[in-house]
């Protein structure tokens, strides 16, 4: 049979190609992935990026206003706060702690839970239902009782903290992937699978898991900004990561003391923490629409 | 020619597990009878939910029957249990193209890696050698090497027919078995798949099950027809003597309302 | 809001406390929480201080008379006095001996039936060890009562005036002592003072109402009236003076005076400055150092300041190790710099303390041997006394915040960052107060940093509670210091009447402790008060504690 | 129906024990001496010791405990707080209504705006208002709802001195509670100047709600839209305008109904984050509710409260949870096919 | 004068790939009292044709046409109302996928009930007008061939399976007994017997009630049977199009040829088994279309020339655009 191969040496996108295209030509996400970039670059850069080390006084130098305002000095951009460490660094050391943690609570938490959920998408009977019921209704108490329950057993600090979000976060990995996971269970392709001889591991590792990457990304992106604020609220609340280290949280729970002399020790943090979820948001948006776009075309 | 296929007595009740408070979905299929011979075309045709998609998966195991037993090539399966190596041996024996063959594929897995699978589950090869014979095989159905890395989304539906054709022989099969897989094709790449499909089984010695709903191609490629009804066999014969001589009235409806619409005239 | 212009809104006042109180008898607790949430609003004192001259007025006792050798105090009861009418207590009869008696044999006999109730402690007493010398408390009649001492005390009605030494109603106690529930004397508080108790809800108010019937019905104008009698101290009989005075002012006072109040718990001093703002709390206590300029730039809010009788200071436990050692606690004591701590941490709202002992007090050696920053020679020290570098030890940091330190975890954390420069690695320790402060009795802290703030201007109230021997038990001595010359010093001071002998002996106490540094005083804070406009009536009592009595609202 | 009901109380029935067993293992959890956990009380010597745990059952097996627990819950015998004395029946009675009420008012105040903007939006997706709308929602959605509380208390009670900070009502009032709800209690007491009652807890109510409820509503906006556009776009939506439907029948007999089933399941999940962000915003506008009450806890490490407190908000945000997927999977015909896997 | 009359549409769909011309040129008409059919490989566009018939194409698409008109309306300038009006009354469509075209949220009656024009409902109170819409219901249910009509009126969409889901969709065409009935393949998938049944319905209700059928399908041998004319349609273009019995007797367009043996039931002479004559290679994609003649690169007859797009050439009632076409020798 000959083939014509007129258009053969055309250029078809892969799935991710696509992707990338359709959320390229949004330019909120455009924006938004470029401010999460710098975030992300200054998280990880945060100890070249910074003048001043984190925990370093500056005695002769409390409460600077920050460099744009009328006695602001230009050595310190952000001002300083109330021991005088400079507010910008310790806002970049902020994103590094906030989102880091936030990072890897997020991976830690995906993790089990799509291990979790595939495995109870997988089961079936009554094993099933118990394994389906059981995060759903973990899914339904909040972070933050969970966080005071972690708090009260383990005591305060950012380790506990991530735990706790993670314990909060696991339950909407389980939840998505089992859904997930039953309903591609039920696409013609797992029985093709099937009959090629796959067994449930290799079914899930060959057919379902890459099926899930989109699913996975996008509510990664979801349970990173979750991720992000609660991490930001615990230590807000001081239940979370404690009073030196420069977590964003608890820097503005910090400045909440010279609120009216030094504002911009509540302003800048809060305002970071805020960009920071938002161009999270952004990004999770726009990764989400493009999705859909692919699978609209 | 010799028998590669033998069913006896294959029942199926009902797959849904009782539940408490819930009404299990009751349909019957069998208790069928069925040789199939060597290089042999077999048609089943039949009204709509009469279980010739059932009976298909029930063939190639992809449903689990009640009862019954399933003869290939003189190997024995039981087609109530599903063993371990019993179903690698059929995977070699029986191949199955589904329904819609576009949701058969992977859409975020290449062609090469899904074409893959039946290979790296089934044989010893290694990876150069897969891709060989994956080359080979898309070469074969009428393909190009190429499409070894193309996605579901780049692939038309005659394509993707062929991708699951190539899938299906890909191991050998004795018997192969294909639901419905002219419906979804339109005239021309239809012809395209049926001259494949004709031309494959002899060069394989493919004994080849299909359903349809177009007695056209069933009588043009067919070289038996079955009948279904309810779940049963209500009739089974040589496709001319179907054709000429129906028995049952389930029969003689699809073959008047075949001859209804095809005009006794001929072109020229 | 607008809507506080209601003239509703201006019978009752709101005052935004900063904890809450850890009992209704103020006898049991040192706080300074506990005495403004209860001593000035339920209770009254035999005496009381001039909130001006810091002088010793009459308050429940008309008049007293001691005698010459100094041992015998017999006090003039005031008639018609009535206890607080409340759902839990119907007076049957007005104040008397009885009630005096019960009041003080309450803490000073451990044979009293209502000496153990509520754990029996009584802190303040027992660190100045008051019990043990009051040899009798005698009952004359109804309205007269003698009390004898065992040694000559010069603070003695000083100390009748602090905010512990409250009246409670004898009465109230022999009832529920008859329900077999005496310890809800210390619940749900029954005394004389202006209000009485309504209810207490933890972490959020204590509401009072005001007490129709209180004895002293316009209390600026008695104070005023009744200061010139104290002069000679010894004598003074003001009845007829305050009654005139009622009777001109009287008038006057009857719609004005508030008939709610409430301490609206707010443990967050932003919070308080936000409500005070707001208009939803018409005083506050303890605003922030930082805050004191906001205050002073708003016309709605008026700002009361005056130095406190306080001292915050940086306590070593010298009963662990190595801070047994004096060279240790000297090396620390000069790696720090105290201006440092005064600007970051008080906004230099304070002055830098030497001794133990306040400007404001009499005693005040200006010329006090103070430490120097000195981290060179801290260094040195350490290394004498056989301490590594990355020695690590703990400084516990209060969790509330008080006018002697608003902020002791800042300073925490600035004194860690000095002490690394000298090698040593501080912890920061904190806890809940409660917690916090039974920890602290247990001596389990390496260093803590807390202060004190003086009930009255007597110099043995700094001395006495803070360092001496008695004062470990009773949990005020934070420096665990035990030291017979200093108890030795401290007592023979009490002893003596003269002033300038007295002044003396506190100089050589000085001296002492400069050289042997149980703990490194930092700082003196002023004391500040802020209120709302329409509040009139507020005064700034220089030893603690809010009164009031006889505040108005005026929208 | 009726198996549906049974199968969802048999859910909430199990994830309720699974909850007490938590609860009840929690005791063992806290950090320190079990018997001082649970009672606060330390004891001085071995005698009272044996004494103490003779009387709270804890020499007995975990088993037999966990029945007397069980019972003492039911029984409503939930202890004591550590800090207060007060019995913490008592004080969860109070602090739980004041969260729900903020609560209930957070979530109306979503509802009600946030689904008829998010129709609105759905239904002009693209449009320059639509863009309007679902930019404010993401910034809003993007909002630490702690800042965002801080903020409207930093403009609208310090700045404008529109609205109060802190509490249900002034002080001053002493409003009887009946039901727990301020507003209702106050219609129900005798209070004098009941309107200028009502006003002063209004307004203490106004901030606190909205500081919820924005975020929420921003939430809620999302969701819908996304609904409603992913309605829109069905084929039985051009379907039916093909057959000459009128755009309000298309609107109110397909694309409501369409649009709404698929947000009530992501409904319940908002509870759980409304829950979360009342409790926070309670700690910063001192309300006395739940969240508050259970901060306050933690941080004087009062243990009993921490354990029955954790299982009455997780209850009752379980049960409300339920009932709305319960409701849910009343009302959406098709449910049954894509779940059918329940306990 | 043609009821239905399109001329030289074309529809560009916007991507973030470019611009795509998916119709190219189509011209089709419906006459009163016709049934012609519609055939196409499967993504030629015809689909893509009903939804601009009833403009139910996405906005962001870019429709022209030289003429689009509706019994001499113009069908692109009308206003909403207009031709919504249209769409209720005269023109009815059954889309391709009837479990999608579906309101999964409401039961089968409701939304059939629904499509009922109010002036066939007789009665003068809303329960005599609900009585008199449930029995126009189960009529016409009846008419297309559904027994239980009382099981599936009351059903949700998900419950029925597809081939009484396809009758369904009929079912709601044709209760509001329109002039012209757009049928986008009614019969996919269905046994041959049920397949007569509908559309002997359709040859019974052109007869009767003169109602002119858009047919669009695949199966040629239903076409064959039951249509008048036929317009052949390739990757967006217009190949063919005229009276079946010319068409099928002597096609002009290599393409209409090709679609014509691949059905083996015309030729009595094909021997069982033989290989069918196809045309080799398969649709291009749509963002991969050929310049000139799209059939260019698969045409056996191809030559330098099919660069350029050819134009409709017309042969009595008879058109189609091919450079080189077939049996003209003959003419
Ligand atoms: N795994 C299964 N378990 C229980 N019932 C089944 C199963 N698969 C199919 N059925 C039932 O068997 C009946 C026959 O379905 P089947 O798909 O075999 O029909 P069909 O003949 O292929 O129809 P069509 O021509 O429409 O494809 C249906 O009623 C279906 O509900
Ligand atoms: N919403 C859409 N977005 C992008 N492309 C579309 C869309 N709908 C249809 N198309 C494309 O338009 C082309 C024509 O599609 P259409 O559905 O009209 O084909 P068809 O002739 O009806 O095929 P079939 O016989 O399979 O129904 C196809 O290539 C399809 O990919
Ligand atoms: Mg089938
Ligand atoms: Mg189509």
């Amino acid at each position: 049979m000959p083939q014509f191969s007129l258009y053969e040496e055309e250029f078809h996108p892969s799935p991710w190609q696509r992707t990338w295209r359709a959320f390229r030509a949004s330019h909120i996400a455009m924006a938004g992935a470029v401010l999460l970039a710098i975030f992300v670059i200054f998280a990880i850069f945060a100890p070249l990026l910074t003048p001043y080390g984190a925990n370093e006084q500056n005695i002769d130098g409390l409460l600077v206003p920050p460099s744009w305002m009328g006695n602001g000095s230009i050595s310190h951009l952000f001002g300083t706060d109330s021991l005088g460490r400079d507010l910008f660094t310790r806002v970049i050391y902020g994103c590094r702690i906030t989102l880091g943690s936030a990072f890897i609570t997020v991976v830690i938490a995906m993790l089990i839970g799509v291990s979790l959920g595939a495995f109870a998408g997988m089961l079936r009977g009554v094993r099933s239902s118990i394994a389906n019921h059981f995060p759903d209704a973990l899914m339904a108490i909040p972070t933050l009782l969970i966080a005071i329950i972690i708090v009260a057993i383990f005591g305060t600090g950012l380790v506990n903290s991530m735990w706790a979000i993670t314990l909060a976060l696991i339950p909407q990995f389980v939840h998505h992937t089992r859904s997930l996971v039953r309903s591609e269970m039920k696409k013609d392709y797992i029985v093709a699978s099937k009959l090629d001889g796959a067994n449930k591991w290799q079914l899930f590792t060959y057919s379902i898991l890459p099926n899930m990457t989109e699913m996975l990304v996008v509510q990664g992106t979801i349970a990173l900004s979750i991720a992000v604020i609660d991490i930001a609220a615990l230590g807000f609340l001081n239940l979370g990561a404690q009073s030196p280290l420069p977590e964003l949280g608890a820097i503005l729970s910090d400045g909440l003391d010279v609120t009216y002399l030094a504002p911009w020790n509540v302003a800048l943090p809060g305002m970071t923490i805020f960009l920071l979820v938002l161009s999270i948001n952004v990004v999770g948006d726009g990764l989400r629409s493009a999705l859909r776009k692919r699978v609209n075309h | 020619m010799t028998d590669v296929m033998h069913v006896k007595q294959l029942t199926f009740l009902h797959n849904e597990k009782k539940r408490w408070l819930k009404r299990p979905e009751v349909f019957k299929l069998g208790p069928i009878e069925l040789t199939v011979k060597r290089g042999e075309t077999v048609a089943i045709i039949g009204e709509n939910r009469s279980g010739k998609s059932l009976l298909a998966k029930l063939l190639v195991g992809a449903v689990r029957a009640d009862e019954g037993e399933i003869e290939i090539n003189e190997h024995k399966y039981l087609a109530k249990y599903k063993s371990k190596d019993g179903q690698r041996k059929r995977t070699h024996d029986i191949r199955m193209i589904l329904q819609h063959s576009s949701e058969t594929m992977n859409p975020s897995v290449p062609v090469g890696r899904i074409l893959d699978e039946p290979l790296r589950l089934n044989t010893q090869l290694d990876a150069s050698e897969r891709k060989e014979v994956i080359e080979d095989t898309l070469v074969k159905v009428g393909l190009l090497r190429e499409h070894y890395y193309f996605y579901r989304n780049m692939l038309s539906d005659g394509q993707q027919q062929r991708i699951a054709l190539a899938r299906a022989i890909m191991l050998k099969p004795k018997v192969l078995v294909a639901d419905e897989p002219f419906a979804a094709l339109d005239p021309s790449i239809r012809s395209q798949t049926v001259n494949l499909i004709l031309a494959l089984q002899q060069e394989l010695g493919l004994a080849f099950i299909f359903i349809s709903h177009n007695l056209g191609i069933v009588r043009h490629i067919a070289d038996k027809v079955i009948v279904m009804e309810k779940g049963q066999i209500v009739e089974e014969g040589k496709t001319e003597t179907i054709f000429r001589w129906p028995q049952h009235t389930r029969t003689k409806k699809l073959v008047t309302a075949y001859h209804s619409l095809v005009p006794q005239q001929t072109i020229r | 809001a607008k809507q506080n212009k209601q003239p509703f809104y201006s019978t009752g006042v709101v005052y935004c406390s900063e904890s809450n109180p850890v009992t209704f008898n103020p006898q049991l607790d040192t706080s300074s929480t506990t005495s403004d949430a209860t001593s000035h609003q339920l209770y009254d004192r035999l005496l009381d201080f001039d909130p001006d001259s810091g002088r010793i007025v009459p308050s429940l006792a008309s008049s007293w008379l001691v005698s010459d050798d100094g041992l015998t105090y017999a006090f003039q009861l005031r008639r018609d006095v009535e206890f607080h009418n409340t759902d839990y207590f119907t007076p049957s009869r007005n104040f008397n001996a009885s009630d005096v008696l019960f009041s003080i044999n309450r803490w000073r006999l451990p044979t009293h039936p209502f000496h153990n109730v509520s754990n029996g402690s009584y802190p303040y007493f027992e660190s100045l060890g008051l019990a043990d010398n009051i040899a009798n408390v005698e009952r004359v009649n109804g309205y007269r009562v003698e009390i004898t001492l065992k040694r000559r005390d010069s603070s003695f009605l000083a100390n009748l005036a602090t905010d512990f030494s409250v009246i409670l109603s004898q009465e109230y106690g022999s009832q529920l002592f008859k329900e077999g529930n005496p310890s809800q004397i210390d619940q749900l508080p029954v005394g004389t003072g202006p209000y009485k108790f309504e209810s207490f809800r933890k972490d959020s108010y204590i509401k009072y109402l005001h007490h129709e019937n209180y004895w002293r019905r316009d209390i600026n104008a008695g104070v005023n009236a009744l200061t010139e009698n104290i002069d000679e101290g010894i004598e003074g009989n003001t009845e007829d003076n305050t009654k005139d005075n009622n009777e001109e002012l009287g008038v006057a006072n009857a719609d004005t005076s508030v008939k709610q109040l409430i301490f609206d718990i707010t443990p967050r001093s932003s919070l308080r400055l936000a409500k005070l703002m707001t208009g939803e709390c018409d005083a506050t206590a303890f605003p922030a150092q930082t805050e004191l300029e906001v205050i002073r730039n708003r016309e709605d809010l008026t700002l009361a300041e005056k130095p406190g009788l306080n001292i915050g200071f940086w306590a070593f436990n010298t009963q662990r190790a190595p801070f047994d050692n004096p060279n240790v606690r000297r090396a620390l004591a000069i790696a720090i710099d105290k201006n440092t701590l005064l600007e970051a941490v008080y906004f230099d709202s304070a002055s830098r303390a030497k001794s133990l002992l306040p400007a404001a007090s009499w005693a005040y050696q200006n010329d006090a041997d103070d430490t120097a920053y000195n981290p060179v020679l801290a260094r040195r020290l350490l290394a004498e006394a056989g301490i590594e570098p990355g020695f690590s030890m703990t400084i516990w940091a209060m969790p509330v915040e008080r006018a002697y330190n608003p902020n002791a975890m800042k300073m925490a954390e600035l004194i860690q960052r000095y002490l690394r420069e000298v090698g040593v690695e501080a912890n920061i320790v904190t806890y809940d107060w409660k917690t916090f402060r039974r920890h602290l009795q247990e001596g389990l802290h390496d260093s803590v940093l807390i202060g004190w703030s003086a009930d009255n201007g007597d110099p043995d109230n700094f001395y006495r509670p803070l360092l001496s021997c008695g004062a470990i038990p009773s949990g005020t001595n934070r420096a665990m210091w035990c030291d017979k010359d200093y108890d030795r010093l401290i007592n023979e001071a009490l002893k003596t009447e003269d002033l300038d002998k007295r002044r003396a002996i506190y100089h050589q106490v000085n001296r002492l402790m400069f050289e042997r540094l149980p703990l490194v005083p930092i700082a003196h804070a002023y004391r500040y008060q802020a209120y709302r406009n329409e509040v009139k009536g507020m005064t700034i009592n220089p030893f603690g504690g809010v009164r009031f009595g006889g505040v108005e609202k005026v929208l | 129906m009726i198996r549906i009901l049974a199968r969802y109380s048999i859910l909430f029935v199990l994830t309720l024990l699974v909850l007490a067993v938590m609860s009840f293992s929690l005791a063992y959890l806290f950090p320190g001496d079990v018997l001082a956990n649970l009672t606060g009380i330390v004891p001085a010597n071995d005698e009272q010791r044996a004494a103490l745990e003779k009387q709270f059952r804890l020499d007995r097996s975990y088993l037999v405990q966990f029945f007397y627990y069980m019972g003492d819950l039911f029984s409503g015998e939930w202890g004591y707080s550590f800090t207060s004395g007060i019995p913490l029946r008592e004080e969860i009675g109070i602090a739980m209504p004041a969260t729900i009420e903020l609560a209930t008012y957070s979530m109306l105040m979503a509802l009600v705006i946030g689904i008829p903007l998010g129709y609105y939006a759905g239904m002009r997706c693209y449009s320059s208002s639509d863009y309007i709308i679902n930019t404010t929602s993401i910034t809003t959605y993007s909002f630490p709802v702690f800042w965002f509380a801080l903020l409207l208390i930093l403009v609208f009670s310090l700045q404008l001195d529109k609205a109060p900070l802190s509490g249900r009502i002034s002080l001053l009032f002493d409003v009887e509670p009946v039901s727990g709800f301020i507003l209702i209690d106050i219609l129900l007491s005798d209070l004098e100047n009941k309107r200028l009652a009502f006003k002063d807890a209004m307004s203490h109510l106004t901030l606190p709600t909205i500081a919820i409820g924005a975020i929420s509503t921003a939430s809620i906006v999302r969701i819908t839209r996304r609904s409603v556009i992913d309605a829109k776009n069905q084929p039985y939506i051009a379907a039916a305008m093909s057959r000459g439907l009128s755009g309000g029948q298309i609107f109110f007999r397909h694309i409501l109904r369409n649009a709404l089933l698929p947000i009530l399941p992501l409904m319940a999940i908002q509870i759980t984050t409304l829950i979360t962000n009342t409790m926070i915003v309670e700690t910063l506008f001192s309300w006395p509710g739940i969240g508050n009450w259970l901060i306050q806890a933690i941080y004087q490490r009062d243990y009993p409260a921490l354990r029955v407190g954790m299982l009455a908000v997780s209850s009752l945000v379980i049960m409300l949870t339920i009932t709305v997927d319960m409701f849910n999977r009343l009302i959406d015909p098709s449910r049954e096919k894509y779940e059918h896997a329940a306990i | 004068m043609p009821m239905l009359d399109i001329k030289n549409l074309t529809l560009e769909m916007h991507s973030s790939e470019g611009t795509i011309k998916a119709l190219d040129k189509v011209n089709l008409s419906v006459s009163s009292g016709e049934i012609r059919a519609l055939v196409g490989e499967s993504g030629s566009g015809k689909s893509l044709i009903v939804a601009a018939i009833c403009g139910a194409l996405p906005t962001e698409w870019t429709l022209t046409a030289d003429r689009m008109s509706w019994n001499g309306d113009n069908l692109l300038g009308m206003s909403a109302q207009q031709r919504r009006e249209v769409m209720r009354r005269e023109i009815a469509v059954v889309f391709q996928n009837p479990q999608a075209s579906l309101d999964p949220s409401a039961t089968l009656g409701e939304q059939l009930e629904e499509s009922i024009p109010s002036e066939f409902v007789q009665g003068n109170w809303f329960w005599q007008r609900a009585q008199h819409r449930k029995k126009i219901a189960i009529s016409t249910v009846h008419k297309v061939g559904i027994k239980h009509h009382k099981h599936y009126l009351s059903a949700y969409p998900h419950q029925i399976p597809a081939d009484i889901g396809q009758k369904f969709m009929i079912a709601m065409a044709l209760v509001s007994q329109p002039t012209l009935l757009i049928a986008d393949d009614p019969t996919r998938g269905m046994e041959p017997t049920t397949k007569t049944q509908i559309l002997k319905l359709f040859t019974r209700l052109n007869q009767t009630r003169s109602l002119s059928i858009l047919f669009v399908s695949h199966d040629l041998l239903a076409i064959a049977s039951m249509s008048h004319t036929m317009t052949v349609l390739y990757a967006g273009q217009t190949v063919e199009s005229g009276r079946m019995k010319h068409i099928k007797k002597r096609p002009l367009h290599p393409y209409t040829k090709a679609l014509l043996d691949s059905a083996p039931s015309f030729r009595k002479d094909l021997p069982p088994k033989s290989h069918l004559p196809t045309i080799a290679g398969s649709i291009p994609t749509l963002q991969h279309l050929p310049i000139g003649c799209r059939l260019g690169p698969r045409c056996p007859r191809a030559q330098r020339a099919c660069v350029q797009t050819p134009v409709v050439r017309k042969i009595h009632d008879h058109s189609y655009s091919c450079h080189f076409p077939l049996h003209m020798e003959k003419l």
